[in-house]
C-alpha cells in the first residue's frame, strides 16, 4: 500500500484526525506516490498548542545558539542534496537541474537564516532626553506559520521557516497537497536536529487546513505563496482575524526586448525565464514584447531556438524541460492557447499535443510561443503559469512601458538592452516589484526582499530580506531612566 | 549520441569521467593521478551542487558525450597519454558552454590539469 | 629533529629563506615543539605578490561563493576542534577548557564571515537630483595582513581572517612566534578548502616580519593585537606608509563592586575574570575596586574561593588554570608582585612559588592577590598580563568611576551591583570601550565591534562588528545620470 | 577523587558515561538503551564543543566522579535499574553547576532520560 503521511507535531509523527485523502502523484510517469491527508481544524490546533508551548523556551534560547541550528541543517541539506532534488522532481516533474537549483536556493535562505544574529539588532539612542535613554528591541512574535505552493516544493517554505524560527518563533508550515513530499524529507532532517519539540511542525493538507490556519487566535502570522485570488482571501481572512500577513499571488511578467539588445544573448536568457520550470513560477516570463524591429529578430532567434529545446522526464539529465504538475494544469494550459488562438493569435509554436516517448501519459506541455498578441486578449492578461509565451510588439520603448504597466500583476518586469538610459527610465518607472535589466528572472537573492506590486502581494513586508526580519520580530520601544538612590 | 545540454548533464559527465579514470589509473598503477581524479571528482561533485543557479540556467547545445568516449582498455603510456587528452579536450570543449563562473573556472582547471598531466 | 615550520604562501607550504629560528615550547612540560622560522622581508614581499595575483580573481569571485568557502571552513574546524583546542593548550599553556572556549570564539568569527554578504551591502538614493541617481558601492581592498599574540593563537587571528576575505580582500597571517601552531593546522584546513591560491597566506615570524609587512606598499591594511607600545608604534608605522589601521593595545581593566552587589556569584565572575587564561588577555579582570563595606566582604570572599583554585597542566582536565606563556613571562610577573609588595602592598594569596607537581618546571604562577593597592603604585597602573588580582578601597561610587577613568588604558571595565541608576551611570561615564555589567569579562560577540579607547587602542575603526567591514572594504561613491539617446 | 570542577571535566564524563553505558546496555542485550546512550553521547560530546564559551568559564565545586561510579558487572534487570539511577543523579547533580542553559538543559533532559528508563 501507498505510504499515508503523517503530520510532525511536537516533535513526533502524528497521524491526522481525518478520512480524507488526496493521491500524490508524479506527473511524469503518472506513479502514485503517497496521499496526503486534508487534516482538520483539530489537527491545526494540535500543532499550534505545540508551537505555543514551544515558544516559551525557545524564544529564551539564545540566538547565536539558535542560528547553530540552522547550521546543521544545513549540513543535513547539503548531505541530502542529491534526495532532496529528486523528491522535488518526482512530484512536481521540472528536471533535475531545475530541481538542483530550487534546492540551492533554499539552501541561501537557510545561510540567510544563519546571518539572524547580525541582522535582528536592537538600536537606540543615549540621552535621547536628559538623563533618558531609548532603544528598540527586537524580539519575536509567536507562531507563524506558512502556507506554500506546489511550484517550488522546496524552496518556497524555506524562505521562510529558518528566518522565523531563528527569530525566536516556532512556526507551523502546510505545503501543497500536490507536493508535500519535499517538505516530508526535510521535516525528518529537521527531527534530526534536536531542537525542541514543537518549535517546527508540519501539516498537510489543502483548503479546509489553510482556513483553519488564518482563524486560529495561537497563530500570530502567515506568509503565503500561491495565486492571486487567494492571495487576497489570505489577506483579508488573516488581517481580519489580527494576524500580520504577507501574501504573494500571481504573475504576468513581461520582458521589452529593445532593438538595441544583444539579440542571442537575450533570447538564451528569455528561453530559461519562459520555459524554465515549465513557465509554472511566479516570475516566469509570459509575454515578450519586442520594440520596432526588434520583434521580428526576437521572434526568429526564439522560434529557431526553442524548436530545439528538449522536453522530457525531469531524472533524465538531457531532459531541458519538464512537466507541469498535473492533469487539471495541462488541461488549463492547453485550453488558454486554444483560447488564445480564437482570440486571434498565432502559434508559431504549439506543444499542446506533445508526446514524450516512454511517458506517454506524462503531463506534458510542449513549449509554446504565441505570436501577435494583443492587450486585451485573456493570454495576455491572465496568469497561464506553463509553458507558453506571448509575444506583442511594441512602436516604441514608451509603447512597452506602458504595456507592462497596464497588467493586474506586478511581480517582475525584464528588460533586455545596451542602454543605460532605457535601463534606468525602466527600473524607475516600471510597476513590477522584480526588475531584471538583461535578466530573464530576477529573482531576488535570499537577503532581498522579493518584491510585488499590485495584485502580486498583498502585505506590507515582503518575504526575505530584512523585511522577513521585520515580519518575524516586533520592536518594542524602551524609554529608560534611573532615579539616583 | 547523449546531448550534453544541461549544466546537470555536463557535471554529471565530468563525475562519471573522473571515476572512469581513478579506476583507470588505479589499475594502470598510477595512483598519483588515481588519487588526483578521485579528488576532482568530489570537487564535481560539489560544484553540481553549489553553482547551480535556478536564476542562471540556460540551455546548452553542440554538445554530445559520444564525442569524448575514453578508451580505458588499453593501460600503456601512449593509452594514458591517449586518455588524459581525451580528458582534458572534454573540459575545455565543455568550459564555455557555462554560465556560472566558479563551474566554468573549475572545468578549465581540470582541462588543465589532465592536459598536464 | 624537531618540525621547522613554514610557511603558507600561495597555496603552497614553503621554506622561509631565513637562518635564524626560535623555539615553540610547551610552557607546562617546557618540551620543545617545533621551532619558528624569523621570515625576511623577502619572504612577507613573496607572500604579498601571492595575495596581490590573487586579488583580481577572488574580488571577482561573487561574495555568496565567498562565503561558502567560510562554510567549509567552518566545518573543518568544528570537525578538528579538539586538534586545534589540544594544540592551543600545548602551545600557549591555558586550560582545555579555555582552549575549547577561544576556538569556540573563533568559530563566531567565522559565522560573522559566513554572515559578510548580509552586510557588505551598497546603498542609494534615486533622484538625489532630478533624474540622478546617487550609490556607494563597497568594495574589497587588496592586501590585508594581521599581526596577532600569543594569548589567543586561534581566535584573535580568525577575528580578522574570515571576514576580510570574504569581503574579497586577500590575506596574510603573521602569528606570534611563540605560539605559531595553532595557525599552522588552520593554514593546513584552509589548505582543503580548495581556495584560489594566494587568498590565504601565513608568515611565520616575529619583529623583522612585523616591520617588513608594516613597510609593505603591497598591503593596504594591518589589525594588530599587543601590548600598547608596540601597537603605538605599529600605528604609527602603518600609517606613515599609507596603510589602514587597526591596533589594539593593552589593558588595565578595572571592576568595581558596589555594596549592592550580590557577592557570592560577583566573586565566582570575578574570579573568572582575573584568572582564567592566567590573566592574559585583554580583557583580564586587573583591580577590583571594593566600595565601602563591600571591600572586606569582597576580599573575604575571593580570598576564599580563589585558594580553591586548582592550578595544573591544561591538558589536565581538573586544572582551572594552566601556565603563563614562557619563562620571560613567568619572570616578570613575579617582579611585578614583588615591586607590589615593596610598594606597600599586602600579597593575601601568593603564586609566585607555585609548584605543581609532574611539572615542576612549567611555567606556572599561582592565583594572587594583592590587597591595600593604592592608585600610584606600578601594580595599579602597569599591565601585568598574569593571574594578579589587585584590589583597591574607594569610600564612594564615584571615586571607584574616578580610579577608572585615571588609567591610562580603556579597554575593559566592568559593575558588579543590583543598581540600575548605578549601571547606567557606569556604561555612561566609565571611558572603557567594552563594559560589563555583572559580567566580568566583557568579551564582545563576533557581531559586535571589539572597543577600546585610550591607550589601548589605535585607530578609527575596531576589529569584529560592522567596525570590521568598514576597515576591509571602501565605499566607492557612484553618481548617475544618463542622457536619452 | 577526581574533582569534576569544570565545565570540560563534567562533559568529558558525560560522554565517558555514556560509552560506558552503550557497551553495557549491548551486553546486557539491551539494543534500545545501548543506542540511546550512543546518541546521547554524541550529543554531550556537541555540547562540549558548542556549549563552552569563554566569557562565561566559572570554576565548579564540590562534585567528584568517584560519587558517580557505575557497576558495569552486573548486567541483571536490578543491575540495569542502578546504573540507570546512577547516571540520572549523575546528571541531576552537576546540571546545576552548568551556566550555559543550553549545556545544562540537555543535562536536565539526560537526567530525565536515564531516570525514565
Amino acid at each position: 500500500m501507498v505510504e499515508r503521511l503523517r503530520n510532525y507535531i511536537g516533535g513526533e509523527w502524528v497521524e491526522a484526525g481525518v478520512r480524507e485523502w488526496s493521491p500524490v502523484h508524479n506527473p511524469a510517469t503518472c506513479e502514485l506516490l503517497a496521499e496526503c491527508p486534508e487534516s482538520s481544524a483539530a489537527d491545526v490546533d494540535l500543532a499550534v498548542q505545540a508551537a505555543r508551548e514551544a515558544f516559551g523556551e525557545w524564544r529564551r534560547t539564545p540566538v547565536l545558539e539558535r542560528a547553530q541550528f540552522m547550521h546543521h541543517f544545513k549540513n543535513l541539506v547539503e548531505d541530502r542534496f542529491d534526495d532532496l532534488s529528486e523528491v522535488v522532481v518526482r512530484e512536481n516533474g521540472k528536471t533535475l537541474d531545475e530541481a538542483r537549483g530550487e534546492v540551492r536556493r533554499g539552501i541561501e535562505s537557510i545561510d540567510f537564516g544563519i546571518g539572524v544574529p547580525f541582522m535582528m539588532r536592537n538600536d537606540g539612542v543615549e540621552d535621547i532626553s536628559s538623563g533618558i535613554d531609548e532603544t528598540t528591541v527586537r524580539q519575536p512574535v509567536g507562531v507563524f506559520a506558512a502556507i506554500t505552493p506546489f511550484n517550488f516544493p522546496f524552496m518556497v517554505p524555506i524562505w521562510f521557516l529558518p528566518t522565523a524560527i531563528t527569530c525566536g518563533n516556532t512556526f507551523i508550515l502546510k505545503p501543497s497537497p500536490q507536493t508535500p513530499l519535499s517538505m516530508q524529507l526535510t521535516c525528518e532532517l529537521i527531527d534530526e536536529l534536536d531542537l525542541p519539540e514543537g518549535v517546527v511542525n508540519l501539516v498537510h493538507g489543502g483548503v479546509t487546513s489553510a482556513q483553519a490556519i488564518m482563524e486560529h487566535p495561537g497563530i500570530a502570522g502567515v506568509s503565503f505563496v500561491g495565486s492571486s485570488p487567494v492571495a487576497k482571501i489570505i489577506y483579508e481572512t488573516c488581517t481580519r482575524n489580527g494576524k500580520r500577513v504577507q501574501a504573494q499571488g500571481g504573475a504576468k511578467n513581461y520582458i521589452a526586448v529593445l532593438p538595441d539588445a544583444d539579440m542571442e544573448s537575450s533570447v538564451k536568457n528569455v528561453l530559461g525565464a519562459a520555459y524554465g520550470c515549465a513557465g509554472q513560477r511566479c516570475l516566469a516570463a509570459a509575454v515578450a514584447v519586442g520594440v520596432g524591429d526588434a520583434y521580428d529578430r526576437l521572434r526568429d532567434e526564439l522560434v529557431k531556438q526553442v524548436a530545439g529545446l528538449r522536453v522530457g522526464y525531469g531524472l533524465d539529465e538531457t531532459s531541458q524541460m519538464g512537466t507541469v504538475v498535473s492533469a487539471q494544469a495541462r488541461e488549463r494550459i492547453v485550453n488558454m492557447i486554444t483560447e488564445g488562438e480564437r482570440e486571434g493569435a498565432t502559434i508559431s509554436l504549439d506543444g499542446r499535443d506533445l508526446q514524450v516517448e516512454g511517458f506517454e501519459d506524462g503531463m506534458f506541455v510542449g513549449p509554446t510561443i504565441l505570436e501577435d498578441v494583443t492587450p486585451e486578449m485573456s493570454v495576455a492578461r491572465e496568469e497561464i503559469f506553463g509553458p507558453v509565451l506571448s509575444l506583442m510588439r511594441a512602436d516604441s520603448y514608451d509603447e512597452a512601458v506602458e504595456l507592462i504597466n497596464r497588467s493586474n500583476y506586478g511581480n517582475a518586469a525584464s528588460i533586455f538592452t545596451s542602454s543605460g538610459a532605457h535601463a534606468r527610465d525602466f527600473k524607475y518607472r516600471v510597476n513590477a516589484g522584480n526588475i531584471g535589466v538583461n535578466i530573464g528572472v530576477a529573482a531576488p537573492s535570499a537577503s532581498f526582499p522579493f518584491g510585488g506590486q499590485k495584485d502580486s502581494f498583498f502585505g506590507d513586508l515582503h518575504g526575505q530580506g530584512l523585511d522577513s526580519i521585520d515580519f518575524f520580530t516586533d520592536r518594542k520601544v524602551v524609554i529608560e531612566r534611573w532615579f539616583e538612590g | 549520441m547523449t546531448p550534453l545540454n544541461t549544466f546537470g548533464a555536463i557535471m554529471t559527465q565530468a563525475i562519471g569521467l573522473e571515476q572512469g579514470l581513478a579506476d583507470y589509473y588505479e589499475r594502470a598503477g598510477n595512483n598519483d593521478r588515481a588519487s588526483a581524479c578521485a579528488r576532482r571528482r568530489q570537487k564535481m561533485m560539489r560544484i553540481r551542487r553549489e553553482a547551480v543557479l535556478e536564476i542562471t540556467l540556460e540551455a546548452i547545445d553542440g554538445l554530445d558525450s559520444d564525442d569524448y568516449a575514453l578508451d580505458l582498455e588499453d593501460v600503456s603510456e601512449n593509452g594514458q597519454a591517449r586518455a588524459a587528452s581525451t580528458a582534458a579536450r572534454f573540459y575545455r570543449e565543455v568550459a564555455p558552454g557555462i554560465n556560472v563562473r566558479q563551474a566554468r573556472r573549475a572545468l578549465e582547471r581540470a582541462a588543465r590539469e589532465h592536459a598536464g598531466q
